[in-house]
């Protein structure tokens, strides 16, 4: 994609990035993180990840987001007007980032693949072979597009079934978690 | 029949516990622990029979998964530890009841198991995703665990401490795959590993994702600058989850680390050095932030908790510098001294544990007089926590004797200086407590009211404990380089 | 040879038998009371007649038991049997069963007498050990027993605090020389490749006649003096040179047979005789004899001069002991001058042996005299609470005269005037010996006065106070002793005739020497008289000669400065640097890091993932930015 | 079940025993009575069994790891033998006067040093021996800190001290040994075994200035287990407050394990080490400090626990003195020295812990006049004291005599070198600590006594192991060769320089 | 024209704001929203290097379904972490970090 809107859409993900560590009030944070996980998404599509961009809407900015806003609601969290926010953890915060990103981008600007531009990666779908087992793929590759989805979801059956049953083994722990740590004692009512 | 089956076994066995208790209400505590056991220990003589057996993996894991020595050990490890946490999670029912919602654990005998399979995958991992997944299988069970006692305030906060560490250290640890994977262009060890030794892999890249790789584990396996949950966590959390975590998610954090670390530190590797350095470094430092403030606590539970971070050291330090010179690899010392600090760590806490279904408490004092209420526990425990001070004749020396021999072969001076201070305090810490239980100032000097089971089990570790410091040819050889799935095919 | 066959047997039994009865009478002095003093008297006679049949045995060194052997480097206990030991043994053993049938009276009534018959027998045996020695370890170790059952005599009476504190004071003085004394055998030992016999082919007596310490002694004489010194130093102790002499006189507190056998007769004399036994270190060494003579006659003269301002009967005599063991080192030390470096044939008829003999008998003799004194006027001692014995205690007289005539060396009749020519005229002859010719006649001089003036003082005039007035003569058991060594005392010219090495060296004696002593002799005799004829307290009062020229005193203060003050600083510095920086530096500074850590965890969650992200920093740091650059 | 196994795990079964309810004094006294009878007869038979003194004796051996080859051997040359013998006189005259109101620790603890020692001394495997010797820490520190005398925070603190440094020590030690082993492991398997170490130092030996590191590290690991100055700090309180047993036992018997390690696997291993020029004479001048700084803070003690503690400080001085000699007469008479020391501090140490319990202090200005109540007592009394003041006829002496005879004569002839300075000075030490054993002796038996003091002569039971202590002084001071006759392995190790 | 190190400098810094937010705030539900961004930092590097690592002419498709997975467990985690939450939340009446402090030295 143009380079515009990568620059467009990382200045969307970091600037309500930030607005989700400033934010005052719950509310807004949640917002903009789904704002923020939005120009993620658009990032990850910038980088042919279709697949991966649009789970990253699908289950952050929808559902995680969305559980978030509830919980914030179920338990009404107020907005910390009152407060001040803890000086010192702020400014322990915002020092350890800045260092933090100072070291990356040093590595990265000493990383010689680093400067490789998009252009120079391109993607060479006609001599895509091993991959291009399945007819509906194959005919993609042919016309051209990229199915990312579809290899995607080669991938994860073909190469990583077993994980993804780990996953939902995963998933069931957390159930079962959320079920034991949420049930309400028999009888007591607790406010 | 391969060990693949075996933990399929437990998987479904697990499931089945789940439902059984949420479908059969009538269903007794003990009687579910009873099956537990039983299906735990069941497991455990299939799994020594199929690495016997030296049956392969089935194919379709074998890309993920690997059958040497130390994934077998590991494995073992892994159900050995589980089977005693439900033992110690029967042993301390009094407690739970007390402070979990209509005094119901259940789910305490089926989740250990779903995490016991999460750690022999661990073990056997070959490559990156599936030490995520299993990882994450573990570590997202133990939020729930330790949270579980969650009417215990402190249990909840112990609970919402790991919670927000540990996912912060996940992140670390998936941004450090990121990179790692981003240098090499590889995700299995041993594709790292060659790709480390390519000259045109780029250095830092490599260097970056390797101290963010190594900063996710070192969370995991309490790694100083990373231990400071351990304390408040270890001391939060229900008796057996504490034991759990020390030992089991100790063991499968350590096993990942020295797979990541082998393949940093295969040959030719780019980084060997530094991962090293880090290493030491680390261990020293560990050993020293375990050690020190440890003299100071008043909770057994908080002072085992530091205990295990010096430990922790120890292991870092056998793992950096190991020696060539004896028929362990660094990872085999590594193993070695996680078998010798399984039976003190639990014997400990079970003695902690009777003590408190005896009504006492988890502070110090309340040793007070155990010599008199119950020789043989106060035997037991006067060996564990020997063993934990290192000394001769006793599982805890061979582990620091094999971590002194690397040191002086690496010549690493300096964290030699280290381990001899932290175990020079450990004489400090342990000790205290050794004078606490024989004192003669007992309050209460009327015998403990141990079930014979219990007492025999006390009796069994102690005697592990002595014999592996004794005689630990078997256990060495159990972990020597060849390995186990020889021939067969 | 048949002499060698029975040599062992005697010599051994000469030397276990006290040692078995001493050990018996320890054991078993509960069951058998009074037997154990007849046993102790039995095993003293039994040694003099043995001591009497070696008289003519010919030369022997028999080894009698082994001791330490360690690759070819053996000590064993041996007996060097030749005439020196024959004659010193004669006398040990006389005197010993004198003193023991003295002391049956005597201690009568004690309390503590059978540990006293005990303790006798083990001096008994340690004394023969020192005489029969053939090689300085051996010396050695029965040199520090004897110190061992003075310190047992001395302190007999231990509740006395006084008898306690110089019974203490004996040993640590001993102990002193005994110092000196190891650090010359070590030498000798080190630079003789180990070997510290007297005799033998390699030992220490022919290698200085001709051996290795011949030509080291050529090559390295200040090694020699060291050694010689240190030796000597061994000497100074146990003979009560100036300075380590101030233990003798506080010795009297023993009981007075003790007083005659071990601090006038013959443990005393031990130096002396290791001296003579040695002469061949001190003549190697011109220099070293020099000082020995003048530590000699030092002693000799300032002794002498306190003698005459005591009061106490037996510190007078211990006193003139002190001066007469002067007279024989100063002798060994011409000696070895006269020699002067080259090699003579020690042993018979040395000066100094020949007086330690008559000054042996003579001394025991007044020493036990004085003992029947004290016993008479119930345990009196101050001379000036007696008087007008002579008519009380008429045998007690006769025989103390003879006594005192042989001290002061009235001419031509009494055995201490020849053995005092000997050293005379030995001083005269020696050349630069002049200086302690002058120091002898003077010495003789003080010795005629003071004896007269305690003679005087005790048996003239009125008795000063009633226990002397009714002091009556001592049983026949104790009076026996003085009659038998009165006889000697005159007889010990002729009796030197029995076997060479009592025979005085020189013939002929100069006229000076004898002029001069005598006249040494009359004026202190005739000053004596007249100063103290029929006075009831001393008329002169020389505050630095009773106080012993104030040595007490200083020794005092530097005993009081080393034991209390130093150790008290030594012992607060070790407490303050050692322990601290070895134990509670360390300590301090685990603590404190240890308080400092835990502030880490101060429990608050935001602090937490500030700390673990900093973590993370800090690894990524040194991972990527230090270490590379460290390299390995 | 080779015998010295028995002999070794004798004490420790019986403790073991003991704990689980067996009658505390009968099995105690029982175990310590028939090792001492085993000891004795292997004594008699060790010239037989080990090719006349030189070799080994009745060794064997199990494997207990392949590699690093450790195995748990025992066998016995003279120098341990002689050890054993002491351990086992010593431990049964502790248990024997333990009094019978006293709890079962009491002989668990005394037995627990007594195996350690017994396992230290008679393994052959260095392993083992390092082992054996920790097995102690525990059993005294519970014993200091809970029996000990003085108040709790005093014997709490002192109990802290002794363990902490020991336990510091060793892991010194520890490190030393490990370096050790690496360095002779000669690129093949490690192995702690001990005649196999001695034949890769006879075939390999290393470089004169490591094995002078090496030796150096050791020397401070088995320092400190010595109180070899500046390391002792620790020694003289533990041994003031320990309960008797345990103080005749550790001053006794255990304290001698370091100087055991140094002339058993230091010496053999390291050859030169002790002879390279900067070791000697640290180790000089360390040794001199204990003679004569710790004589000098022994003359300054006011009390017979402090005074006995400190001397057996000091006395460790002469012992080195030998070892750094290094030559066959002074190593010979070290391993005596420290037989005679053992003997004699732990009977002085048994007649203190009487005194303390019959007349409650020990403080000397209180005292005084003891020998008319005591006479036999007082006579036992002199036997320790005057051994350890080094009297001629009892055992102390032969062996500080051979020490200065042969640290002395060390590099032969004349020359007065480093070593003969240190001699005479340590000859000085002689005069110190008869100034303070008689000073004792003086203010607590002279003298007139004081009202309210009295106590009685021990009940002849209660003499049975005290008169065997003084007995075996008198024996082995009058023949000092019946030990150095099982010696013979000593010379046979090489290290004699004269 | 955008590079490889732009995604991995963008990634980096939207890592680096989500640890300033995990500790400068003491919401722990914002704490563990910032968890969130942070993983989702990871995501985006991972997704950079596999779209720049092509090999046979395709995107590593093995990165990204580690992504895949990394996301499915980060909402696990979410679920079990706001259960967490929400009972600290019955017990403590609040969800700032100041009421965890009990555990501490």
């Amino acid at each position: 994609m143009p380079s515009i809107f990568f620059y467009l859409f990382s200045a969307m993900t970091l600037g309500f990035g930030l607005l989700v560590v400033t934010a005052r009030n719950p509310v807004t944070s949640a917002l903009s993180l789904a704002a923020s996980f939005v120009g993620l998404a658009a990032l990850f599509l910038g980088l042919d990840a279709y697949f991966i961009g649009t789970i990253q809407i699908l289950v952050y900015a929808g559902a995680v987001m969305v559980l978030f806003l509830f919980i914030i609601m179920l338990l009404d969290i107020k907005a910390e007007e009152g407060k001040k926010p803890n000086l010192p953890a702020v400014i322990g915060g915002i020092t350890l980032a800045v260092i933090l990103a100072l070291q990356i981008t040093t590595v990265c600007s000493s990383f010689n693949n680093g400067a490789v531009k998009i252009k120079d990666a391109p993607l060479a779908l006609q001599q895509a072979g091993e991959a291009a087992k399945l007819p509906t793929i194959a005919n993609d590759l042919k016309a051209g597009v990229l199915p990312d989805t579809k290899l995607m979801g080669l991938t994860l059956f073909q190469k990583y079934g077993f994980h993804l049953q780990v996953v939902g083994l995963l998933l069931l722990v957390g159930t079962v978690g959320v079920v034991v740590l949420s049930k309400r004692e028999k009888g007591v009512k607790d406010a | 029949m391969s060990v693949f089956s075996v933990e399929i076994f437990l998987v479904v066995f697990g499931l089945a516990l789940l439902c059984l208790e949420a479908l059969v209400p009538t269903l007794t505590r003990r009687t579910l622990a009873g099956i537990s056991i039983g299906g735990v220990a069941l497991a455990l003589v299939l799994f020594l029979f199929a690495s016997k057996s030296g049956a392969d993996l089935p194919a379709f894991v074998q890309p993920y998964h690997q059958l040497d020595t130390l994934a077998v050990f590991y494995k073992g490890f892994a159900l050995v530890i589980t089977l005693l946490v439900l033992w110690l999670t029967v042993e301390s029912s009094a407690y739970l009841t007390k402070f979990t919602p209509g005094g119901n654990f259940s789910e305490l005998f089926s989740l250990p198991i779903l995490v016991c399979v999460g750690m022999m995958w661990m073990a056997s991992a070959k490559d990156l995703i599936t030490v995520f997944v299993s990882l994450e299988l573990v570590t997202v069970s133990f939020y729930v665990l330790v949270a579980f006692a969650r009417k215990s305030n402190l249990a909840l906060e112990a609970g919402v401490k790991y919670l927000i560490l540990g996912a912060l250290s996940t992140g670390v640890l998936v941004y450090g795959i990121a990179w790692v994977y981003g240098a090499t262009g590889a995700l299995s060890f041993d594709g790292i590993g060659a790709a480390l030794a390519l000259p045109e892999t780029s250095r830092t890249a490599a260097l970056l994702g390797a101290a963010f790789l190594l900063s996710g584990l070192g969370f995991k396996v309490a790694a100083a600058p990373f231990q400071m949950w351990v304390p408040d966590v270890y001391q939060g959390a229900p008796i057996p989850v504490t034991v759990f975590l020390s030992v089991g998610s100790k063991a499968a954090g350590f096993v990942v680390l020295t797979r990541t670390v082998e393949s940093f530190m295969a040959t030719g590797s780019v980084i060997a050095a530094e991962v090293q350095g880090l290493l030491i470094v680390g261990g020293a430092l560990t050993i020293l932030l375990g050690s020190l403030p440890a003299m100071f606590q008043t909770s057994i539970k908080r002072l085992l908790a530091y205990s295990s971070i010096s430990h922790a050291g120890y292991l870092l330090l056998a793992l950096g510098a190991g020696s060539a010179r004896f028929d362990l690899s660094s990872g085999g010392v590594v193993a070695f001294y996680l078998a010798t600090y399984l039976p003190m760590t639990v014997l400990s806490f079970l003695v902690l544990a009777i003590l408190r279904a005896n009504g006492g408490g988890e502070d110090i004092q309340d040793f007070r007089g155990l010599a008199r209420r119950s020789p043989v526990l106060a035997l037991a425990m006067t060996l564990s926590l020997a063993s934990l001070a290192g000394l001769p004749l006793t599982a805890g020396f061979m582990g620091k004797l094999f971590v002194f021999f690397g040191l002086v072969d690496q010549a690493a001076w300096g964290a030699l200086t280290c381990a001899v201070i932290g175990a020079a305090v450990g004489f400090y810490y342990y000790f205290r407590a050794i004078l606490v239980m024989y004192a003669t100032d007992a309050q209460t000097a009327e015998p403990l009211k141990v079930a014979t089971g219990t007492k025999a089990g006390a009796i069994v570790l102690a005697v592990v404990i002595v014999v592996i410091g004794v005689y630990p040819k078997p256990l060495q050889q159990l972990l020597a380089p060849v390995p186990v799935t020889v021939v067969a095919h | 040879m048949p002499a060698q066959d029975a040599a062992p047997t005697l010599p051994s039994l000469l030397l276990l038998l006290p040692f078995f009865t001493a050990l018996t009478i320890l054991l078993g002095h509960k069951l058998l009371k009074n037997v154990s003093v007849f046993l102790s008297v039995a095993s003293a006679t039994i040694c003099f007649v043995i001591s009497v049949l070696l008289l003519h045995s010919q030369d022997s060194n028999p080894v009698l038991l082994p001791f330490i052997s360690v690759g070819n480097f053996k000590i064993a206990i041996d007996a060097l049997i030749d005439q020196q030991s024959r004659g010193m043994m004669l006398i040990v053993t006389s005197i010993g069963l004198l003193v023991h049938v003295f002391s049956l009276g005597y201690m009568k009534e004690d309390a503590g007498k059978v540990r006293f018959f005990g303790a006798l027998s083990l001096f008994m045996f340690s004394m023969t050990g020192i005489v029969l020695a053939g090689n300085l370890v051996m010396m050695f170790i029965f040199w520090e027993l004897v110190g061992l059952s003075s310190y047992l005599l001395i302190g007999h009476w231990f509740e006395k605090a006084s008898a306690a504190e110089a019974s203490k004071k004996a040993f640590l003085t001993n102990r002193i020389g005994d110092f000196g004394f190891m650090i010359g055998i070590l030498m000798l030992f080190a630079a003789n490749h180990g070997n510290v016999d007297f005799a033998g082919a390699d030992g220490l007596r022919e290698s200085f006649a001709s051996g290795t310490l011949h030509h080291l002694a050529a090559s390295q004489p200040a090694f020699m003096i060291a050694a010689a010194l240190c030796l000597f130093m061994g000497a100074v102790g146990k003979s009560a040179q100036v300075p380590l002499h101030v233990w003798l006189p506080d010795a009297m507190e023993g009981p007075t047979p003790v007083s005659a056998l071990i601090h006038a007769a013959t443990m005393v004399a031990a130096g002396v005789f290791m001296l003579v036994r040695c002469a061949f270190v001190i003549e190697a060494s011109p220099d070293a004899a020099q000082v020995i003579a003048w530590i000699g006659g030092i002693t000799a003269l300032v002794a002498a001069l306190m003698a005459t301002q005591q009061n106490d009967i037996k510190r007078v005599l211990a006193y003139s002991t002190l001066s007469q063991l002067g007279y024989m080192v100063m002798a060994v030390g011409l000696l070895a001058m006269q020699v002067g470096g080259h090699h003579h044939e020690a042993g018979p008829g040395h000066p100094a042996m020949f007086h330690l003999y008559t000054h042996a008998f003579f001394k025991a003799m007044l020493f036990l005299g004085s003992g029947a004194i004290i016993y008479a006027c119930h345990h009196e001692q101050d001379m000036w609470k007696m008087g007008g014995l002579r008519k009380h205690m008429p045998v007690t007289f006769v025989t103390f005269a003879i006594g005192t005539a042989s001290l002061m060396g009235i001419p031509y009749i009494t055995s201490g005037f020849w053995s005092k020519e000997a050293i005379l005229g030995l001083a005269f002859e020696v050349k630069g010996g002049s200086p302690f010719f002058w120091i002898g006649v003077l010495t003789a001089m003080l010795t005629a006065f003071y004896m007269t003036r305690l003679f005087v003082v005790a048996f003239f005039g009125k008795p000063r106070t009633d226990s002397a007035h009714h002091a009556v003569e001592a049983p026949i058991i104790m009076v026996l002793p003085l009659i038998i060594l009165a006889l000697l005392t005159l007889g010990s010219v002729p009796l030197a005739g029995l076997f060479e090495a009592m025979k005085p060296t020189h013939a002929e004696d100069h006229p000076t020497v004898v002029i001069a002593s005598i006249v040494a002799l009359a004026i202190g005799l005739f000053g004596g008289l007249f100063l103290y004829k029929g006075k009831d307290k001393d008329p002169l009062n020389i505050k630095l000669f009773a106080n012993k020229f104030y040595v007490d005193e200083v020794y005092a203060v530097i005993v009081k400065v080393f034991q209390d003050a130093v150790a008290w600083i030594v012992a607060g510095l070790e407490r303050l640097i050692v322990d601290g920086i070895m134990a509670r530096l360390p300590a301090y500074l685990a603590a404190r890091v240890g308080s400092a850590a835990r502030i880490l965890q101060g429990g608050h969650l935001q602090g937490y993932t500030f700390l673990l992200g900093l973590g993370v920093l800090l690894v990524v740091y040194v991972v990527v930015f230090v270490l590379p650059s460290v390299g390995h | 079940m080779s015998v010295l196994e028995i002999v070794i795990l004798l004490p420790i079964v019986a403790a073991l025993a003991i704990w689980l309810g067996a009658p505390a004094r009968a099995t105690s006294v029982g175990s310590a009575i028939l090792n001492l009878l085993i000891v004795l007869g292997l004594l008699f038979q060790f010239k037989s069994a080990s090719a006349g003194g030189a070799g080994m004796a009745f060794e064997s051996a199990r494997v207990v790891l392949d590699n690093p080859a450790i195995s748990f051997g025992v066998g016995a040359d003279g120098v341990s033998l002689i050890l054993a013998l002491l351990t086992v006189l010593v431990t049964f005259a502790a248990v024997w006067q333990i009094a019978s109101d006293k709890p079962a620790i009491y002989h668990i603890a005394s037995l627990l040093i007594a195996g350690g020692g017994l396992g230290a001394f008679l393994s052959t495997d260095v392993f083992f021996i390092y082992a054996f010797h920790e097995l102690a820490l525990i059993p005294t520190f519970l014993m200091i800190g809970l029996y000990g005398h003085g108040e709790d925070s005093h014997r709490k603190a002192v109990a802290w001290k002794t363990t902490i440094y020991l336990g510091a020590g060793s892991l010194v030690l520890l490190a030393g040994l490990a370096w050790l082993v690496l360095e002779y492991s000669g690129g093949q398997k490690l192995t702690f075994d001990l005649n196999a170490l001695r034949a890769q130092a006879a075939s390999t030996p290393l470089p004169v200035e490591k094995q002078g590191l090496i030796f150096f590290v050791l020397l401070l690991g088995f320092g400190t287990l010595v109180s070899l100055f500046p390391l002792h700090s620790w020694a003289a309180p533990a041994y003031a407050t320990a309960p008797t047993p345990v103080a005749m036992l550790h001053a006794g018997v255990l304290k001698k394990f370091g100087l055991y390690g140094l002339i058993r696997i230091a010496l053999p291993l390291l050859p030169q080490g002790a002879q390279v020029e900067w070791v000697q004479q640290a180790l000089l001048f360390m040794l001199l400090g204990n003679i004569l700084v710790i004589g000098f803070v022994t003359i300054a003690q006011r009390s017979l626990d402090q005074v006995l503690g400190n001397s057996s400080v000091m006395h460790m001085g002469y012992i080195f003195l030998g070892i750094a000699a290094g030559t066959e007469i002074a190593l010979q008479g070290a391993v005596l020295l420290m037989f005679a020391h053992g003997i004699s501090i732990a009977l002085l140490f048994a007649l203190a812990g009487r005194m303390r319990n019959q007349l409650g202090t020990l403080e000397l200005s209180k005292l005084g006049g003891l020998a008319s109540h005591a006479p036999v007592f007082t006579l036992l009394f002199a036997f320790g004291a005057f051994a350890s003041l080094g009297l001629p006829g009892l055992a102390n002496f032969a062996g500080e005599v051979m020490v200065f005879l042969g640290a002395f004569g060390s590099n032969g002839g004349h020359a007065l070198g480093p070593m003969q300075w240190t001699v005479i000075l340590a000859l000085w030490g002689v005069v110190m600590s008869a100034v303070y054993m008689l000073r004792a002796f003086r203010d607590i038996f002279q003298g007139s006594a004081n009202a309210g003091l009295f106590m009685n002569d021990p009940a002849f039971s209660q003499r049975i192991p005290l008169i065997l202590l003084a007995a075996a002084l008198l024996i082995v001071g009058c023949c000092p060769w019946l030990l150095l006759d099982l010696l013979k392995s000593l010379s046979a190790a090489k290290v004699a320089v004269m | 024209m955008v590079t490889l190190n732009h995604y991995l400098i963008v990634s980096g810094m939207l890592f680096a704001l989500g640890l300033a937010g995990v500790i400068a705030r003491r919401n722990i539900i914002i704490i563990y929203m910032c968890l969130e961004m942070m993983l989702s930092a990871a995501n985006l590097t991972l997704v950079a290097f596999s779209r720049f690592r092509v090999t046979d002419g395709l995107p590593d498709y093995a990165a990204q379904s580690l992504v895949f997975f990394t996301i499915t467990v980060a909402a696990a985690e979410v679920a079990v972490g706001l259960a967490i939450i929400v009972a600290l939340y019955r017990a403590k009446q609040s969800v700032e970090t100041e009421s965890v402090t009990k555990l501490q030295g």
